[in-house]
């Protein structure tokens, strides 16, 4: 009987974890639209949150019309391209800092300076720098991005287990072995907490400059729809945001575990 | 705008960032508040108007509409009057020393109140001006058409004050906004600009002749979201704002001045010659 | 270090033939913590020739790990001076193999991959590498596990593991803190055995150390026998058992027991406290 | 002579390492300082980027009339409180969520998504809910430090030694009993960075938040300067804000060592 | 577990007085990686009395650390069950004390508080917990260092420390992996004679892991020898020297030899590949 007991725990549930998970988030999603679309009039005033139902036809509208993609379009390859950017330049940076206590302590203060900048105040400088195109877009995705992976990333660098480092200096390895062998690898849980704390910052950063100035893209899109009042075309903008941002969060948390496989 | 030429149109939120752009060299031509040109050449910048957009102060206040019920004021009483009923009123500024701040501070003085003690001047963003008073943050702004003619239309909100339709004593014939540009793009560029000026011109008369027409293009091209019904009124109510003919004269700059020095001591010394050029308007 | 390698004459590493390989001058090692200090080595001297099989016996604690350490040049002494060939051991000593007796394998290389480190640090080529790692992998007794990563081994096979990359790159000198602890007394055996065999072929300084008192006369010339902290040298005794040794013999050897019997005494003598 | 050149290298340097880290810093700042001094007028227009000397005078001008306190007290509070309650929850949020595989998974997408919201778009809602006094700036503060604290804990939590867990386990610890002696102290490195990225985003959210409305604040400050073309006002406001920002984190890090005693 | 500490009475644990301690019955443990599937154990079939003392000796990576895993409910095994007294093991088992192969001190706890732990879960008053944590480093030999933090210790002492932290609750069954391993031979007495009195005082159920012959035949009431993956027992051997028995005199007892030869014998058997 108790062998039973036992070989029944380990018995495939009705439903692989996975799946599990995905009916779970789907009851919840559903859950939250329809208390969304439940409250909305009686509770809370669709001048402002709109409706499920009317952030669906907007979509749909969109979708039909072309628009949604086109402005998603811009707005992910603004963002892509900051995001290459600035994690490249986050990670090689903080590699470079964090090889060294001395150079690490005395920028420290300078970067976290600089990171604490509302970036904001600075939108009149990105303009009259990068002008109104692609540029200042990318270069805000970029910052954004940059500072979170170069943190993390650092944090990282310096949490490595000296014993490693001290025996693969032993074996005879330099400086730039040491880092490829064992710091990098080492940093690498901290490197995608920074890329996936990043990864929607960047779009917020571009989203952010495409409202300072610009004709096309998801910020763009929300301006104009909040310029005419109509809620229901900002929260439509936004969501199409959520779901890019959502997927490709999802897609480095994949690409995380099968580098991780080791675990 | 149909003048046959082919320009992008870019929104972008602020003063500030239209003069960045025009500064950096992204932008050629954009619309900017008079004020913010003088002040710019005050701290020796190379800008030129060089066509009006507005020659009034289109710049409106509303008040709620219960607010307006409590302190008793209606449109129809005299512009001192309701000034003077607006004491201990939270109104919305999109900042210090800008346009809506002036006008805030010049209007509640021909009421006879102290802007600094008897009302509350906060600062919010022009865009979320109409959303802080529909949500009850605020008693009262001002803007730019249309978030004001939308809260009016909407029966949220009571004129308080119309400069637009020159009710204001002093500041009548003003230069409110203009299209400007750096001097070399329009030195270099001379028949944009006139075709550009030549645009404005004929929408500046269609606008005044037949504002429902007008608000069609706007509404078709622009704002299809916004109720056509909406976008005609504000069109017609501002009508009387744009320059017929246009003028970019030197009495209008005097009066910039002589407005722009009640609050700021910092634009004395700019020239009409400096900020203005009108080689545009004659053709 | 590729000069190690690559000559396989016996005793190639006599550079300096006259200077000891390794060499301690009234070292003393003390550490501070927020609890107070530690005083762990004081005044250690001693000295190794080139080509000497050196074992090192002692309490728990008593500081035979951190001699290693300082040999390896991973930490400085607060006094005295460690030399290595004659040369003061200012940075970490890449002339040496260390396995340590913590564990440090790469928890995200294979078994394979973290065996050919030494080899991909001194640019092998591919094949090369594969080869030797290969040849290695089964010398210590872990084929089959090529690919399992660290997390999936037992202790005594992580430790082999670790064995293996040290032997690899096949350096001039070799300290070992406790290398064959976590395994089987046959393992053991064999692996002693192997140890012995290639210390013979190559004649490299080894500095051994075990709390296997039998270990220590099976494998080396001398056995030094540390006192509990501060750590001096209580007892140092010259193996006197003819080499080559056969591992499964040497502990009927006649001269077997009377070292057993002195190394014991010195390790048991002020009777330790501990109930 | 090899015992004096060893002794040499323990003797103490001229300069203790801390001291000459400070001078490290004084000189960068100097030598940055001077570069913009320098680069004004001649390579760039001092009405874009002000100078240094400029902005020095504002300040100076600024804590004669006593603005600065001000207005830097007024954002300071903001954010203390917005960071307190953001980071209290994100720690806590994230041990909740850490402590079950299945809700993390179910969970985690939809934060990320709402993560990756621009707040600057939700504005609107913000104005309704929050009004235009202190709470909108602290309630942005706080959601920009929870997401930060949030997802690092998170990553802190997952990635537990699990043997050290099991250990506690046989010794029949409760779930709760984990969280407290294993897991929080093992994730305390990823919730300090947390907390460290945080903090000067807490800043930025409520100096957005207050350039959105307003009446003090360094956010108002800038905004001010601003309508008023007056860079040196800005950069003077946010040069404030770094100051503060960096000896924030600054003081977070000597917490930290201090937590952290035992390495 | 509170009652297992409060009542001090031997064999005190024998609730189902004719059920096993300790039962496994045809159990299998397959692991499978990328690098294929490794059966680890395989129809597996022993079973210890309340109060026995077991030892398991067997080759490197043959499972020992498996099966113990499997009684602590760490792990679930692929075929077959594992009972604790009586009980399928389902969960994490806490009615043992485990003192695990690799290290899993709490890296931010100094050794004190690390021993405090245990008692800290059963809510002890402080007074007590200091007390009884005072006197359990001492039987340890870690005097002098209660505030130091693992990090600070020698491979010895952190053991020593685990080793303190598994007695200190007094669980009614032990699992202990190579506790021994990294002590020198003196201490390693001192600490054999310790636990043999606490279990000849308490009759805990004591399940030891060894790699070493000689300390097996010294404490265990049964000896099994594990063979080489697919785990099976080759052996299980009665020790037949008479308690109580006195740690340094157990080798010298007549019916040591015989025991030790059939150990060795058995560990020995197909002879092992490396070299
Ligand atoms: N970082 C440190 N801080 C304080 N004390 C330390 C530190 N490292 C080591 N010690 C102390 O140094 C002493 C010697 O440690 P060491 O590791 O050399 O011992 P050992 O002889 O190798 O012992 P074992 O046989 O147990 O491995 C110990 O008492 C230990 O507490
Ligand atoms: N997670 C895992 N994945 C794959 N194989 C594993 C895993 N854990 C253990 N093994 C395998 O199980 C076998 C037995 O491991 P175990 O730790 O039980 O050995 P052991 O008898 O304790 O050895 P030692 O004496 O070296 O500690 C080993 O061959 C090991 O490779
Ligand atoms: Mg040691
Ligand atoms: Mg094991």
């Amino acid at each position: 009987m108790s062998t039973q007991a036992l070989s029944e725990t380990r018995a495939e549930p009705a439903l692989s974890p996975s799946s599990r998970v995905w009916l779970y988030r789907a009851i919840f999603a559903v859950a939250m639209l329809a208390a969304w679309q439940a409250a909305t009039g009686p509770l809370l005033d669709p001048f402002w949150v709109s409706s499920p139902v009317a952030v669906f036809k907007t979509l749909v509208a969109w979708t039909a019309s072309g628009q949604l993609a086109y402005h998603l379009l811009i707005t992910f390859k603004e963002t892509f391209a900051g995001f290459v950017l600035g994690a490249t330049a986050g990670v090689a940076f903080a590699l470079l800092v964090g090889a060294n206590d001395t150079l690490h302590r005395t920028v420290d203060p300078f970067v976290t300076a600089v990171y604490g900048v509302p970036k904001v105040a600075l939108a009149p400088l990105f303009i009259m720098w990068f002008g109104i195109g692609l540029a200042p877009k990318i270069v805000l995705a970029a910052i954004s991005v940059f500072f979170l992976v170069f943190f993390s990333t650092l944090r990282g660098v310096r949490e490595v287990d000296l014993k490693m480092v001290d025996a693969l200096r032993t074996m005879g390895a330099g400086k730039f072995a040491v880092q490829r062998m064992v710091i990098f690898p080492s940093a690498l849980p901290w490197l995608f907490t920074g890329l996936k704390l990043g990864l929607p910052y960047g779009f917020v950063g571009a989203v952010a400059a495409e409202m300072m100035a610009s004709n096309a893209g998801i910020g763009y899109l929300t301006q104009n729809s909040a310029g005419q009042l109509d809620t229901a075309g900002v929260f439509a903008a936004l969501f199409a945001l959520m779901v890019v941002t959502t997927l490709l969060n999802e897609a480095l948390g994949r690409l995380e575990s099968w580098i991780f496989r080791w675990r | 705008k149909d003048a046959g030429l082919d320009v992008s149109l870019i929104d972008t939120g602020s003063g500030t960032n239209s003069m960045a752009a025009i500064l950096g060299g992204s932008v050629d031509v954009a619309g900017l508040v008079m004020s913010d040109a003088i002040l710019a050449v005050a701290k020796g910048q190379k800008i030129n108007a060089f066509a009006p957009l507005m020659s009034q102060y289109a710049s409106d206040a509303v008040i709620n509409r219960k607010t307006a019920e409590k302190i008793g004021l209606v449109p129809e009483m005299p512009l001192k009057e309701r000034m003077a009923r607006m004491k201990g009123l939270t109104l919305a500024i999109s900042g210090r020393g800008s346009g809506t701040d002036k006008i805030w501070r010049y209007l509640l003085s021909l009421g006879g109140l102290d802007p600094e003690k008897d009302v509350s001047l906060t600062v919010v963003k022009l865009d979320k001006m109409y959303l802080a008073l529909r949500s009850g943050q605020i008693d009262g702004f001002n803007t730019t058409a249309p978030a004001n003619n939308q809260a009016v239309e909407d029966g949220l909100a009571v004129w308080a004050a119309r400069p637009s339709h020159g009710e204001v004593p002093g500041i009548e014939n003003f230069l409110y906004t203009v299209l400007c540009g750096r001097p070399d793009f329009l030195d270099k560029n001379p028949e944009v600009a006139a075709a550009l000026v030549r645009g404005m011109t004929r929408a500046s008369e269609l606008i005044r002749s037949d504002p429902d027409a007008a608000g069609q293009i706007l509404h078709d091209r622009y704002f299809q979201q916004t109720s056509t019904e909406l976008i005609k009124h504000t069109v017609s109510d501002q009508r009387m704002t744009v320059s017929v003919p246009p003028t970019l004269s030197e009495q209008q700059f005097a009066h910039n001045m002589e407005f722009e020095l009640k609050f700021s001591e910092a634009v004395r010394g700019v020239t009409y010659q400096q900020a203005i050029n009108p080689r545009w308007l004659g053709a | 270090m590729r000069s190690a390698h690559l000559s396989v004459v016996p005793a190639q590493d006599c550079e300096a033939p006259h200077a000891p390989a390794v060499e301690l001058r009234g070292v003393g090692k003390t550490f501070s913590s927020r609890s107070g200090r530690v005083d762990v080595l004081s005044g250690l001297d001693f000295s190794l020739e080139n080509g000497e099989f050196l074992a090192i016996v002692g309490p728990s604690g008593s500081g035979k790990s951190t001699v290693l350490n300082l040999l390896a040049g991973l930490d400085q002494p607060s006094a005295g001076s460690v030399l290595c060939q004659g040369e003061p051991v200012a940075a970490v000593n890449t002339g040496i193999g260390y396995l340590t007796q913590h564990d440090s394998l790469l928890p995200w290389r294979t078994v394979e991959q973290n065996i050919a480190v030494p080899l991909e640090l001194r640019n092998f080529d591919r094949a090369e590498i594969a080869a030797r790692v290969h040849e290695q992998i089964a010398q210590v007794g872990l084929d089959g596990f090529e690919r399992h990563y660290p997390s999936q081994l037992s202790g005594g096979m992580r430790k082999r593991a670790m064995l293996a990359r040290t032997l690899i790159y096949d350096p001039p000198v070799l300290l070992m803190d406790e290398p064959f602890g976590p395994l089987d007394a046959q393992l053991k055996l064999v692996l002693q055995a192997e140890l012995l065999k290639l210390w013979s072929a190559r004649r490299k300084t080894v500095v051994f150390v075990t709390h296997d008192i039998v270990e220590a006369i099976t494998l080396a010339d001398r056995v030094l026998v540390f006192s509990p902290r501060p750590c001096r040298i209580r007892l140092d005794e010259p193996i006197t058992i003819p080499r080559p040794r056969e591992v499964h013999e040497v502990r009927f050897h006649p001269a077997f027991e009377e070292h057993y019997r002195r190394l014991w005494a010195a390790l048991e003598s002020p009777v330790r406290r501990p109930s």
